[in-house]
């Protein structure tokens, strides 16, 4: 059995211009200790997967459609009281800018203290906050925890966050962005950060990301997002070695340090509620066909835990060929070399 | 061989903050004694993590913020002590490209106002001139000639930073100084203006001086970089060879710590602490509180020199004479 | 050669035809929500009122009729007469006119002083915003109303004092909303775009600074309009305002106060009137900040 | 520098400020045309009377001489005598200040009480029933004059029901009379700032509860309520106090109206009264009492907010 178990969730946004489907009936699974990334641009909904998990949808977003199954218990079926005692103690999230994240008007040690207690933490709380604070790397904890928000960097704010996080030693710990807004030396001090307690604790993880980089470093396996689809997903390795999306083919193509010879994707991420139809990729797409025009491809299988959202995969073709390999080594297109 | 086309020396640019009743002012030296050149033709990236004082360099050369002092020099001219005429006509040949384009293009003018605005006031071209020339500049940089009766914000953040590309094109000018001209884009479109970057420097015969955090993009796209800490250039070359042979242990941080596909982090250089407070920056060698490889006293007492070898300078005590 | 900017190629004929399409645009937006409907069909119908006032009005709202006197309403006086056996339908009528004047003007006296005072403030900064906004500071050390009431208190009770008094007291408030758009506007990076385009303070001023104060002066000028109604008709009621006989909303109320008990359709009708256009340039100034809000426009990107 | 510096030093900056009141109301009465002891007693013109009160109240004193001693009798708290009643102003102002800094008080703890629970509700239940009707509720509280809203009141509360008296104040001495007519006026004047502060907190409400750390705050599994009124209500208050001085202070002038449709012997019927009867060393006194009581409120506030926003350090200011 999985710890997380995600099927076909829908989220919809009501807006002026209409209604927003930010993520458009989304599946996957996630293992024990696992660290799965999801990476796509903005627009892509990354950040309304997470929230989607968590619960944490509100007006005018809603979860329309399908189920988060954590630990063989279905999320959304439960009363906003019982989720809100999973949370933070079982699932718990680290959010993009750590600054705006903390309540401005609470001392960090408030703020670790106060997650202790609504998740009946036995234990003596500030002693438990020193510690923490210790686990993540700020110094003189005891001093620090009295300092309110805005006295922290944004490394060291970000590291506090981690500290809230994981207070209550989370099976599922969600990061959305969590090193964005941070200068690269502090990132990969992050990172580390990460790491090491992944490492100790043993936690799953969605890492959520735009930066391929990170992913390739932090992640077992990629979810890659186009407009509110995983268009493909597999282990990290093989979504780097072997791309089947033309998306994910393109976004490393977009790569300055890996690729040599930059090849855009032409066009823009197409925005608000009027989404191509069909495969939402296919007007920037160099494979489309008039089948991508009609109609959205199942996943398919392309490989060992390798799935793919695109009809150069799946049996859609009445040619009856092969279903996989069609996308072909582009000719003239240089090895993406790492 | 090329020319010099923008000469930088010893330019510093203080800030004095708070101030007033019954206490000093702090003064903050954003950049500190930076110097550097730019030849016709060539591009050169200004690369740093935030607070470091890249913006405040960018802005200083065009004197949109006042140096405190050093020299500049544009073609041969010393703008320094330019007065507002004579700023006003070099000001045509060194156009800016700015961080963000929500910021730096009027939510209430159109687009066709925003990118004439600078032949408005610079050319004696009629107003059907003009409209002709927004029209072929929106073509140029990949927009509808249509578009220029619209507003900023019905434009995605790619979109923007293209306009804001054409507004600085309009002149014609020989030296575009951009600031973090793609950061806050995803990676598509980044890759898009990386491409069009190129496409107009070879058709314009343009200069480029671009500054910006991103290591990846900077390795794309310059011949010569400059890397800065603290307001101060700790280390300066021809970009492949500071990027295969790094002197400076902050610039070896530096490029360890940028993520790549393919790359184990494992080796990676992890540096404590973050950035001090420029306001009140370290004794000695600026770095020296985050330095992997301080070698002893000297680097809290002493502001190392700039040591020099094939082009490639490193300001560190590590490469002092013995 | 350059050529140096005229007023008329700031303020061309584009523009002004770009103005008229501006404003039109506006409107739609705020006939879009049901507050701007209801404000602007409000404003609108009051200022029809007032321009027809002596076509509408069923008797002279002066003439005094000494056997009608405190009439409740009937068919007669459909609102009733009050204690000079006036009839309160037609004061209220002509009672209009006086609060649109009475707004229009005062606000157009705070807005004038106000904005330019503001804008020079927020945008040269330095010692010109020292002494500027000192002087705002100390003007806005008093509460509006008493700002007002010392006015007309010096310069002696009538209907010009009175305006001149509520527009000044109301400039502070526009300087202050003036000088910090300008300084944030002169802040931001078109300007410092504009400026390393090299151009000059005033056409900075008036294509970069001066739209970005548009916007909230219009909206704020819209609510203060309310405002000032609402003050003028209180010093009417106090006596410091509009003098009898002249037919004022104000006025009306005070003459009606000293009959509560005997009469009061005299007090309640004119406050009505009050509410109602005080209410309709409430509504449409709260639609006027949602629509000229260039961020909060709805609408696709371009793909 | 630490809170106690702090509060002093914005003390010191108010001072130049109440200085400027007081040299505008010295030169108020110079602007009114024509001699102000002939306007004052305007019934007589017996030179020798006139002379005599010009003596009396210094204004055969070159005008140099006279802002001085103004200054230093409202220094010394000695703002002249009443040219009506002959008594020391600042004794005519002392006996009525409690009543307006009652209903200025009243009114203000009727409009937080209302205002601010209205707005959060409003804005917890945004675009729904709730939220409309309160948003309708407070925009015909904006919209309506006061004056007329205390008409109303006493036609229906005191005329018709006769539950609350129309005028007047009541004793000092006896608090339930001195709240039974406070009522009304309360009331009256706090129905506008109440109006005022709800759509404040509203806006201040929904732009804070769209905020990422209130998204965590539940991610963290901290319960709803807790949510809204501790960790967003606390950041939302920030804007609202520092507005509610303001308001509070508009409330102090407002009582003068109110205090003259309910007949109130306060400060600000004592001002129109002098007003209306020349009595200008009255109107000067009224006035600088006014707006010294304005200057209070709004420091006040600025050092309640500074304390409710870790975020201002003292020095920023």
């Amino acid at each position: 059995m999985s710890l997380l178990e995600i099927t076909d969730l829908e989220t919809t946004f009501d807006t002026q211009a209409g209604e927003i489907v930010a993520t458009d009936g989304i599946s996957f699974e996630l293992e024990e200790g696992e660290t799965l990334g999801i990476v796509g641009e903005s627009g892509s909904g990354k950040s309304v997967t997470a929230l989607s998990i968590m619960g944490l949808i509100r007006n005018p977003g809603q979860v329309k459609n399908g189920s988060v199954r954590f630990r063989d218990k279905d999320l959304h079926s439960l009363s906003d009281r019982e989720l809100r005692k999973l949370l933070g103690r079982d699932i718990s999230m680290v959010f993009q800018e750590a600054s705006s994240a903390l309540n401005p008007a609470y001392t960090i040690g408030h703020q670790i203290e106060e997650t202790l207690e609504v998740n009946d933490y036995k234990g003596d709380p500030r002693e438990r906050a020193v510690d923490l604070l210790e686990q993540v790397g700020i110094p003189s904890p005891e001093e620090n925890l009295d300092k309110y928000p805005h006295q922290y960097s944004g490394g060291m704010a970000q590291r506090a966050m981690i500290a809230i996080a994981i207070s209550r030693e989370p099976q599922l710990l969600i990061a959305d962005e969590p090193t964005t807004a941070l200068d690269v030396t502090i990132q990969a001090q992050i990172l580390e950060l990460f790491n090491d307690i992944q490492e100790e604790m043993n936690m799953s993880m969605i890492f959520i990301s735009h930066d391929m980089g990170i992913i390739w470093e932090v992640c077992d396996r990629v979810a890659v997002m186009y407009k509110g689809k995983i268009v493909e997903i597999a282990e990290t390795e093989q979504i780097f070695k072997d791309p089947k999306h033309p998306y994910t083919r393109g976004l490393l193509q977009c790569l300055p340090q890996v690729s040599e010879q930059l090849e855009p994707i032409k066009g823009t991420v197409p925005s608000g509620a009027t989404l191509p139809g069909g495969c939402t990729f296919h007007p920037r797409c160099e494979y489309a066909t008039d089948a991508c025009v009609e109609g959205f491809p199942e996943s398919a299988r392309v490989g060992e835990n390798h799935r793919a959202s695109c009809y150069l995969y799946t049996d859609h073709d009445e040619s009856g060929e092969a279903p996989s390999g069609k996308l072909p080594q582009n000719q003239n297109e240089k090895p993406i070399n790492y | 061989m090329s020319s010099t086309l923008l000469e930088v020396e010893n330019l510093s640019k203080h800030f004095e903050s708070g101030g007033g009743f019954l206490r000093g002012s702090t003064k903050t030296h954003a950049v500190n004694d930076v110097s550097l050149d730019v030849q016709e033709g060539e591009v050169v990236g200004v690369v740093g993590e935030s607070g470091c004082g890249k913006s405040t360099l960018g802005k200083s050369i065009l004197r949109l913020h006042e140096p405190s002092s050093g020299r500049v020099t544009f073609d041969s001219k010393d703008i320094t002590n330019l007065d507002p005429k004579g700023l006003r006509d070099v000001r045509k040949d060194m156009q800016m490209i700015f961080q963000d384009s929500a910021l730096s293009l009027n939510p209430r003018l159109k687009v066709s106002r925003i990118i004439d605005e600078p032949l408005r006031e610079h050319s004696t071209m009629s107003r059907e001139e003009r409209r002709h020339k927004v029209s072929e500049l929106l073509e140029e940089i990949g927009l509808k000639p249509e578009h220029s009766e619209r507003y900023p914000h019905e434009f995605s953040g790619g979109q923007r930073q293209r306009i804001g590309i054409a507004r600085a094109l309009t002149l014609n000018p020989r030296l575009l100084i951009a600031d973090e001209p793609m950061s806050g884009v995803d990676v598509s479109v980044q890759a898009q203006l990386i491409k069009l970057f190129n496409e107009l420097q070879d058709e314009y015969n343009l200069t480029y001086l671009i500054i910006t955090h991103d290591m990846n993009v900077v390795r794309y796209m310059t011949d010569r970089v400059v890397v800065m800490y603290l307001g101060e250039i700790v280390e300066r070359g021809p970009t492949e060879e500071v990027f295969r042979d790094p002197k400076h242990p902050y610039t070896k941080a530096l490029l360890s710590a940028i993520p790549t596909p393919g790359k184990e982090s494992g080796d990676r250089i992890l540096l404590d602490g973050a950035v001090p407070d420029p306001e009140d920056p370290p004794q000695g060698c600026s770095f020296h509180t985050r330095c992997p490889e301080k070698i002893g006293d000297i680097c809290e007492q002493q502001d190392p020199a700039q040591f020099d070898v094939n082009g490639q300078h490193a300001k560190c005590h590590l490469y002092d004479e013995p | 050669m350059k050529t140096r900017n005229t007023f008329y190629d700031v303020v061309d004929k584009r523009f002004l035809l770009g103005l008229y399409r501006r404003i039109n645009s506006v409107v739609k937006d705020v006939m879009r929500t049901r507050k701007g409907r209801f404000g602007l069909v409000t404003i609108v119908l009051v200022t029809a009122i007032a321009i027809l006032a002596p076509v509408l009005a069923p008797y002279d709202p002066a003439s005094q009729n000494l056997t009608a006197r405190l009439t409740s309403p009937n068919t007669t006086y459909l609102l009733g007469t009050d204690s000079y056996g006036r009839d309160i339908l037609s004061r209220i009528i002509y009672g209009f006119r006086i609060s649109l004047l009475i707004g229009v003007v005062s606000v157009g006296v705070g807005v004038a002083i106000g904005t330019i005072m503001g804008t020079v403030s927020g945008y040269y900064g330095g010692w010109v915003d020292e002494i500027i906004g000192r002087l705002i500071d100390i003007m806005l050390a008093f509460p509006f109303l008493l700002l007002a009431l010392i006015i007309v208190a010096v310069l002696g009770p009538s209907i010009t004092n009175m305006m001149i008094a509520v527009g000044i007291s109301a400039a502070p408030q526009f300087a202050r909303l003036a000088r910090g758009d300008a300084l944030t506007a002169s802040e931001k990076e078109f300007v410092t775009a504009a400026d390393s385009i090299g151009r000059s303070h005033f056409s900075i001023i008036v294509e970069h600074i001066i739209p970005n104060i548009f916007t909230s002066v219009v909206v704020m000028a819209t609510l203060y309009m309310g405002r000032a109604i609402i003050i003028s008709a209180a010093l009417s009621f106090l006596g410091l305002g509009v003098q009898p006989p002249t037919p004022s909303l104000g006025l009306i109320l005070a003459d009606g106060r000293d009959f509560i008990a005997l009469a009061p359709w005299i007090t309640i009708a004119p406050g009505l009137a009050i509410v109602l256009v005080v209410l309709g340039f409430n509504l449409l100034g709260d639609a006027l900040n949602d629509a000229l809000d260039p961020e909060l426009q709805t609408g696709d990107k371009l793909q | 520098m630490g809170f106690r510096r702090y509060v002093l030093k914005r003390v010191l900056q108010a001072i130049p400020t109440i200085i400027a009141v007081v040299t505008i109301a010295f030169f108020m009465i110079r602007f009114i045309p024509g001699d102000p002891v002939e306007i004052m007693m305007g019934y007589t013109s017996d030179q020798q009377v006139i002379e005599s009160l010009q003596q009396r109240y210094g204004l055969d004193q070159p005008l140099w001489r006279q802002y001085l001693e103004f200054m230093y009798g409202y220094l010394t708290f000695d703002f002249g005598t009443s040219v009506r009643t002959g008594r020391a102003v600042e004794s005519m102002i002392m006996a009525r200040l409690p009543h307006t800094i009652l209903l200025a008080t009243g009114g203000m703890i009727i409009a937080l009480l209302i205002g601010i629970p209205a707005g959060i509700i409003a804005a917890v239940n945004r675009d729904e029933m709730t939220d409309d009707g309160v948003m309708v509720g407070a925009l015909l509280g904006v919209s309506t004059p006061d004056f007329w809203i205390g008409l109303i009141l006493i036609l229906v509360f005191a005329g018709s029901l006769g539950i609350f008296p129309a005028t007047g104040a009541g004793s000092l001495n006896d608090p339930v009379e001195l709240l039974h007519h406070l009522v009304l006026p309360a009331i009256t004047l706090g129905t506008f700032t109440a109006s005022l502060i709800a759509r404040l907190t509203r806006s201040s409400m929904i732009g804070v509860l769209e905020k990422d750390y209130v998204q965590a705050a539940r991610a963290r599994g901290i319960g709803e309520r807790t949510v809204i009124y501790k960790h967003a209500f606390r950041n939302a208050s920030v804007p609202v106090i520092t507005v509610v001085g303001l308001y509070f202070g508009n409330a102090i002038a407002g009582t003068i109206v109110i205090e003259e449709v309910f007949a109130r012997p306060g400060v600000g019927r004592l001002l129109l009264d002098s007003i209306f009867g020349r009595d200008y060393p009255v109107v000067q006194g009224t006035v600088v009492v006014i707006a010294v009581m304005y200057i209070t409120v709004n420091l006040i506030t600025d050092l309640v907010y500074t304390k409710a926003d870790p975020k201002i350090t003292y020095e920023d200011t």
